[in-house]
């Protein structure tokens, strides 16, 4: 199938973009395309105008300053799992964007539109809980800081408003005792996360000071664990892994996602088993990447 | 209707035409300028039968708007053989048997492109992960698989390693 | 699919909790998306642009402003019908149903009704009900729905449908208990519940 | 491990047959030259796309074209009061109990899928046609709908007038007395329900045509997606009411077909009457969601299963009841389907006294459902191999051992089964061996002991496979139902250069017919490849054809090539002797040269000749010029390819995760034209089988909306899901073609559901699973385990 009629705008920088925004009635933000263009296609999305903000070179690239990775909104999942600075700094961002679609959707999809989208299924949802982000937006009234933990509120529903565009993300490198994973479970058709679990391990010697745990695709947005990040507090890295078992004691397990992929019974089987593979993951990395 | 006048520059050949809004790369490349090499398999992006090369990257130009890629330099399968001679990949999807009815393969073989520029001597099930986007019905992929390996055999290491995913 | 739930609302007697849920105002208000919900006499012939255009640019007051005997003379009646517009956005998507619903009992502290309507290339059906009791705490709404999608969304969209009910039914329940609590403090001082009870 | 190709220059014809030669086709297919229907451009050109009901079972009470009429863009539109031809899709094979229903192009009063065309769009090009199929407002009235056979059978909603109980047709085959007096007289039983869930085909190219109409000579040319161009022909002339010989139907390069480009639908022929309404070429392409939508479904049975055994595990009987869904309407050839391509085969590779198998065909609200790459077979061999599993349990037998204790010996053949056929030849412990020998197995049982004991799950499954192609002789299948013969046609064409086009009825999709038939007529005729061209899918240029399915091609099709081959030389042989002067008896013809028996130096090749017989000033008195000959070669009996293929998995108990360690397949297709488009097919079907068994099935809700309605939610298994396959085979040659060949299209989407769901019961054995329906889901592994306590 093809898309409706539409009228596209170019937006050439991050002031014209919203200018076209409040323009324009039912216009949709196109950045890769990998989320707006197949919901054109089927006829569910119609709007009326598109505004393509992905030649906006403002929004664009991977700055490794300080103690914090900025990534432009029109960065690729490819770029930034290919980004072998991020792989030691921000581990688990880098590994859930490797983990998205294939190679031709990690050559076009950008992180800027995979949050702003706010799929549940998607892996940057949780990989930016786990990840600690600050997601920063420009609205007509200048800019905002969005803490990631406020951020994801429904399915495809985010703390961003209509007139707001999401510019970069930031995110704090992990210091030498932390180690991070994202792990998925796919769905074997469409590649989204059935279950997809993230962690950020934070440790003192040997022991988990905190964490910081998440997942997509068990609940209609990407959601902290609590329990499983309670559990691990005060842990030997080595036995992480036996938190997974508490990977369900914070959710509403109702409000599980259920559809002809995978029932809410079976994603909390999942959840478990791959929080569980999550912790262990990120376990073995502590302090490797120090060394690199 | 909106009408947009872009530049495409299509295996070298600088190329102008008029596209609505909607139409999608894979229509303008085949029904405008007659690159048909380039198939579409599928409506949802999954299949990859339509995989060409933007600025150098695959990607799926099923999902992606001609008016987006204006200004792109695009390489089809069209645009792979160079002064008659086929391109490594080429040559190995021949000697392998890596198609049969061949509908796919033209994205295969771009992908494998892309993939193959970065990977030097890739394993079978990282050539299999690397193929992930690009669906065939007919081979089973054990063939495209040997092909994928043969061409990087022939390429001899003419691609730099890249890191990243460890 | 069906849906099912019970919920629960502090400190309002069932007449008031019937009464606003009688309302095609309270439910309309409370309903997201909610662009009308208008009685029609032929559920056979609506024409949706014509009664948006119709549609006045406020609505009269809800319980507790409203006159309670008003609410009641607009309220539900068995075998009325009613045209409703529910623009709902979800992502990029941003359906539009365009539905008609058959009252098909009304009788406290029972309701029922089923309609159907169409949006984006879909049609849908549906039936609901709910039951009103009276608990410790205050009243019980036991509610039942089903509902089925044909066409576009049932295809392409089936991964989404339910998070998006679920989302929809509980944002409707908790403005409908939102303005109930409204209707409750409102008791404290001017006797409406008395007024309420005594309509029935 | 795998095969290595050969450069075709550089072998010598008499070396040909049987060698890895790389494919003649390839060039094309791997530069963009390739023309798909998609491809094709003509001036003038409208685009068609249908307006398909969202409903699967809902009376039309009006449909409101008019918004649609007045779009810019629109040519016209068309609904079913506007066709003005018969407009019914015939149903191809009958069955003596077989209720036909009406089928028509458009529907008009009634809808009985999701997906049922009601009215049709032209327009300037394909974007506005969609955009029209929007402005078309169809009122329905919904009726209740029944996507499952059993349901449908048993009170379901009346889907057609004339079919009470939704019963398309009651067919059995066997023996039932004798079967119940097996199963009396057993010394144990064990019984079974399957179900062989739907698939969809998806063929990489969907389904598209180009109709070209010239109204001054009434001709309509119209390029399709079709394995078998002639049958399309001779069934579209009805449908549309247009003399057979004014419509050429020609198959450009066709992206996969796997059965669902046989049939024929609405779409094509709406798409050669729709040009010729509005007196323009029409092109029509399906988008994946329509293939989803009405391409014919592949299996849909449910089968109840019971086998008889004596005391010491010698399977005595065989009874098996089946329900087989038929879709909304009789689709091309879906009667033979759930009969004799399926009640024919469940005798499997063994020796079974007594059989009887019945089957009631259900009409339901999915789409037709046919032919689906093994068609029948898979289904029949799905059945008996899990019973065989399933009774080598229960004798606690190894299942080997098993399978070769009730083998039809080597020494039976040509063997009768009890359920019609006769099996031309086999070697069944042969393949079994060499599979044993390949999985390493006894060693394999030690390691599964082993693992075991550390939680860790490892299962080995077996399918002992057999199948059916080249359906055959004419005279027999016309007695079955068919309403065609199913022979198949050569010419075999010298031009006076020397140079031959040999032209078939078959019409190839991937399947590397260029190649293969090159090297048949190289062989015989002795010539170099470079000097054969191959020509099918074109009904102006082959005289008459029956297609490419049913692993038919290289048994008839190259049976004919030989037969058209061996009678050009039988005519240039006259034309030799004549010029060598010397009597016809003298005359040897050996790698492309007649030459004087005894007088070695007297020689001509054949491409000479070729020369001779058209230049024609010197031709023996009763020979006329030309070098040519056709012929339709019907064969003698079917062609029985078998083997044996196994896997070796590891399940997850935890997640339901399924791992291959191990594929094998161990094939007997007869003699190999060539050994590396068998090895591709055999590949490539057991990826299909790889997908029916953990991956693919149509689904439905209650009300037949399809939820697996995209490759979003339909798992077209990619490279990482299919496993490296370990392939072999052994050659027992069939007796019954020229060639000794067998078939191989098929073989690995039969063999391979069977070896994996056996794979994973074996490994699943500890916790008391018997059973999983495919697709096997990780969650309904999970739950078999979690089912049975989760223990092992």
């Amino acid at each position: 199938m093809y898309p409706g009629e539409f009228d596209y705008h170019r937006a050439e920088s991050v002031e014209h973009a919203l200018e076209l925004l409040a323009d324009l009635d039912d216009a949709e933000l196109l950045s890769g395309g990998h989320s707006l263009l197949p919901t054109m296609k089927t006829g569910l999305a119609d709007p009326d105008a598109v505004v393509d903000i992905g030649h906006i070179d403002a929004m664009t690239g991977i700055d490794h300053s300080g103690d914090t990775t900025t990534i432009g909104a029109n960065t690729t999942y490819a770029e930034i799992a290919d980004d072998d600075t991020l792989w030691d700094s921000v581990t688990v961002l880098a590994e859930a964007a490797g983990e998205i679609g294939d190679v031709q959707v990690r050559n076009a999809g950008t992180i800027g539109g995979n949050i702003a989208h706010a799929d549940p299924a998607s892996d940057l949802p949780a990989a930016a809980l786990a990840a600690d982000a600050t997601l920063v937006a420009h609205g007509p009234d200048g800019e905002r800081e969005i803490d990631v933990d406020d951020y994801f509120i429904a399915m495809y529903m985010t703390d961003l408003a209509e007139d707001e565009l999401l510019t970069r993300v930031e995110v704090p490198h992990q210091g030498p005792e932390v180690g991070s994973a994202y792990v998925k479970k796919p769905s074997p058709s469409s590649g989204y996360a059935l279950i997809g679990v993230a962690a950020t391990l934070y440790t003192d010697g040997g022991t988990v000071a905190s964490a910081r745990v998440a997942a997509n695709g068990a609940m209609d947005h990407g959601v902290r664990l609590t329990a499983v990040e309670d559990a691990l507090e005060g842990m030997s890295v080595d036995d992480v892994g036996d938190a997974g078992e508490h990977a369900g004691d914070s959710l509403d397990t109702s409000m599980f996602m259920d559809d002809i992929q995978a029932s809410a019974e079976f994603r909390a089987q999942l959840l478990e088993a791959y929080t569980e593979r999550a912790l262990e993951r990120a376990a073995d990395r502590v302090g490797v990447a120090a060394t690199v | 209707m909106a009408e947009h006048d872009i530049t495409l520059t299509v295996n070298g050949n600088e190329q102008e035409l008029t596209v609505e809004s909607r139409t999608l790369l894979v229509h303008a490349l085949r029904d405008e300028l007659g690159y048909t090499g380039p198939n579409v398999g599928c409506e949802s992006s999954m299949c990859g039968a339509c995989t060409v090369h933007v600025d150098g990257k695959a990607v799926k130009s099923c999902t992606m708007l001609a008016v987006q890629a204006d200004g792109t330099d695009v390489t089809t399968v069209e645009g792979l053989d160079q002064d008659g001679e086929f391109h490594p990949i080429q040559e190995a999807f021949q000697e392998e048997h890596g198609l049969q009815c061949g509908y796919c393969t033209p994205g295969m073989m771009m992908t494998a492109v892309d993939f193959l520029d970065d990977h030097d001597d890739p394993g079978r099930e990282e050539i299999r992960e690397a193929l992930e986007g690009n669906l065939c019905r007919c081979t089973g992929y054990q063939n495209i698989v040997n092909a994928v390996e043969t061409a990087s055999n022939k390429m001899g290491g003419s691609g730099a390693a890249a890191g990243g995913d460890d | 699919m069906e849906f099912e739930g019970t919920f629960t609302i502090e400190e309002v007697s069932p007449e008031e909790v019937w009464l606003s849920l009688s309302d095609p105002y309270m439910i309309k208000q409370s309903l997201p998306g909610c662009q009308f919900l208008t009685e029609v006499e032929d559920p056979d012939d609506v024409d949706f642009e014509e009664l948006r255009e119709a549609e006045p640019d406020e609505d009269p007051p809800l319980l507790p402003e409203a006159d309670p005997d008003e609410v009641a003379a607009r309220g539900f009646d068995e075998g009325s019908h009613y045209a409703a517009l529910l623009e709902l956005k979800v992502g990029a998507v941003k359906p539009s149903f365009r539905t008609v619903v058959t009252i098909d009992e009304w009788d406290h502290p029972v309701g029922s009704a089923s309609g159907e309507g169409d949006a984006s290339g879909s049609s849908f059906e549906m039936d609901s009900g709910m039951e009103l009791s009276e608990t410790d705490e205050g009243v019980a709404i036991a509610w039942h729905a089903e509902a089925d999608v044909f066409g576009r969304i049932a295809q392409m969209g089936q991964r989404v449908i339910n998070p998006v009910a679920d989302r929809v039914v509980s944002r409707f329940f908790s403005n409908i208990e939102d303005q109930l609590t409204e209707v409750a403090e409102e008791d404290e001082s001017s006797g409406l519940r008395d007024r309420i009870k005594g309509m029935f | 491990m795998s095969i290595e190709t050969e450069d075709p220059s550089e072998i010598d014809p008499a070396e040909i047959l049987g060698s890895a030669i790389e494919r003649r086709e390839d060039p094309a297919l791997i530069t963009g030259d390739a023309e798909y229907t998609d491809d094709i451009q003509i001036p003038r050109m409208t685009h068609m796309a249908v307006k398909r009901s969202q409903h699967a079972h809902a009376r039309i009470e009006d449909v409101d074209t008019s918004e649609a009429e007045a779009m810019d863009g629109v040519v016209d539109v068309f609904t079913a009061e506007d066709i003005d031809v018969p407009g019914s899709l015939p149903v191809g094979w009958l069955l003596e109990t077989l209720e036909q229903v009406d089928h028509p192009i458009l529907a008009g009063e009634k809808v009985r899928y999701q997906g049922d065309g009601v009215a049709i769009v032209v327009a300037e090009d394909r974007y506005t046609a969609q955009d029209a199929l929007d402005a078309i407002d169809v009122e329905y009235e919904r009726l209740d709908a029944v996507t499952d056979p059993s349901d449908a059978l048993n009170g379901g909603p009346e889907i057609h007038d004339d079919a009470a109980d939704n019963v398309a047709f009651e067919w059995e085959i066997g023996n039932a007395d004798e079967t119940e007096e097996a199963f009396e007289e057993a010394a144990h039983t064990v019984d079974l329900e399957v179900e062989n869930q739907l698939l969809i085909p998806n063929a990489m190219e969907p389904r598209a045509a180009v109709a070209d109409y010239n109204p001054s000579d009434n001709q309509i040319d119209l390029a399709m997606t079709t394995q078998n161009p002639h049958v399309h022909r001779l069934l579209m002339a009805g449908v549309i009411d247009h003399p057979e010989n004014k419509l050429s139907i020609r198959a450009p390069d066709v992206g996969g077909g796997f059965g669902s480009k046989i049939h024929h639908y609405a779409d094509e022929a709406l798409t050669a009457w729709a040009a010729k309404q509005v007196e323009r070429p029409v092109k029509w392409v399906a988008t994946r969601s329509e293939t989803y939508q009405t391409d014919a479904l592949g299996r849909g049975h449910e089968t109840h299963g019971q086998v008889a055994m004596d005391e010491d595990g010698n399977i005595t009987g065989l009874k098996v009841d089946t329900k087989a869904n038929l879709g909304a309407y009789l689709s091309t050839f879906a009667p033979s389907i759930p009969t004799y391509l399926y009640g024919t085969l469940l005798s499997g590779q063994y020796e079974i006294p007594a059989i009887h198998c019945e089957v009631t065909g259900a009409f339901t609200n999915v789409p037709p459902v046919d032919a689906y790459r093994g068609a029948g077979r898979p289904e029949a061999s799905y059945i008996v191999e899990r019973l065989v599993k399933h009774a080598a349990e229960h004798m606690d037998m190894d299942p080997a051992e098993f399978r070769r204790q009730n083998f039809v010996p080597g020494d039976a053949f040509p063997y009768e089964t009890p359920v019609a056929m006769v099996y031309d030849s086999g070697d069944y412990e042969k393949t079994l061996d060499r599979a044993l020998e390949m999985l390493d197995y006894e060693e394999f049982r030690e390691r599964q002991e082993a693992a075991r004991e550390e939680g860790r799950y490892l299962g080995v499954g077996f399918s002992a496979y057999i199948e059916a192609c080249g359906i055959a002789p004419s005279e027999l299948v016309g007695q079955l139902g068919a309403q065609a013969g199913l022979w198949e046609s050569s010419l075999v064409r010298f031009q006076p250069s020397g140079t031959v086009t040999a032209y078939l009825g078959t019409s190839g999709h991937g399947q590397g017919h260029d190649t293969t038939y090159s090297q048949i007529l190289a062989s015989e005729l002795g010539l170099d490849i470079e000097d054969i061209d191959i020509v099918e899918g074109d009904t102006d240029e082959i005289p008459q054809g029956m297609g490419t399915y049913g692993s038919r091609s290289a048994a008839v099709g190259g049976s004919a090539l030989v037969q058209s081959a061996r009678k050009v030389v039988e005519k240039a042989k006259k034309i030799a002797a004549h010029q060598l002067e010397a009597s016809e008896d003298d005359i040897e013809f050996e790698d492309g040269e007649f030459r004087v028996a005894g007088a070695p130096d007297r020689s001509m090749h054949i491409q000479d000749v070729a020369g001779a017989a058209y230049l024609a000033h010197d031709m023996p008195d009763d020979v006329e010029p030309g070098l040519e000959a056709s012929s339709f070669y019907d064969p003698e009996n079917f062609v029985f390819p078998f083997g044996m293929h196994a896997a070796i998995v590891e399940v997850d108990p935890d997640t339901g995760e399924i791992d291959f360690e191990t594929y094998v397949a161990v094939d007997d297709v007869g003699n190999q034209i060539n050994p590396k488009i068998v090895e591709g097919q055999i590949h490539g079907g057991v990826a299909q089988g790889v997908g029916q068994a953990l991956y693919e099935g149509a689904e439905y809700d209650e009300n037949g909306q399809l939820l697996t309605g995209s490759m979003q939610d339909y798992t077209v298994p990619k490279a990482m899901h299919v496993p490296e396959m370990e392939t072999d085979s052994t050659v027992t040659e069939s007796p019954h073609n020229p060639l000794g060949v067998k078939g191989v299209g098929e073989a690995g989407t039969i063999a391979a559901p069977q070896a994996i769901v056996n794979a994973v019961v074996d490994a699943l054995e500890p916790f008391g699973v018997e059973n999983i329906e495919m697709p096997l889901k990780e969650e309904r592994v999970w739950r078999a385990i979690h089912e049975n306590g989760g223990d092992a």
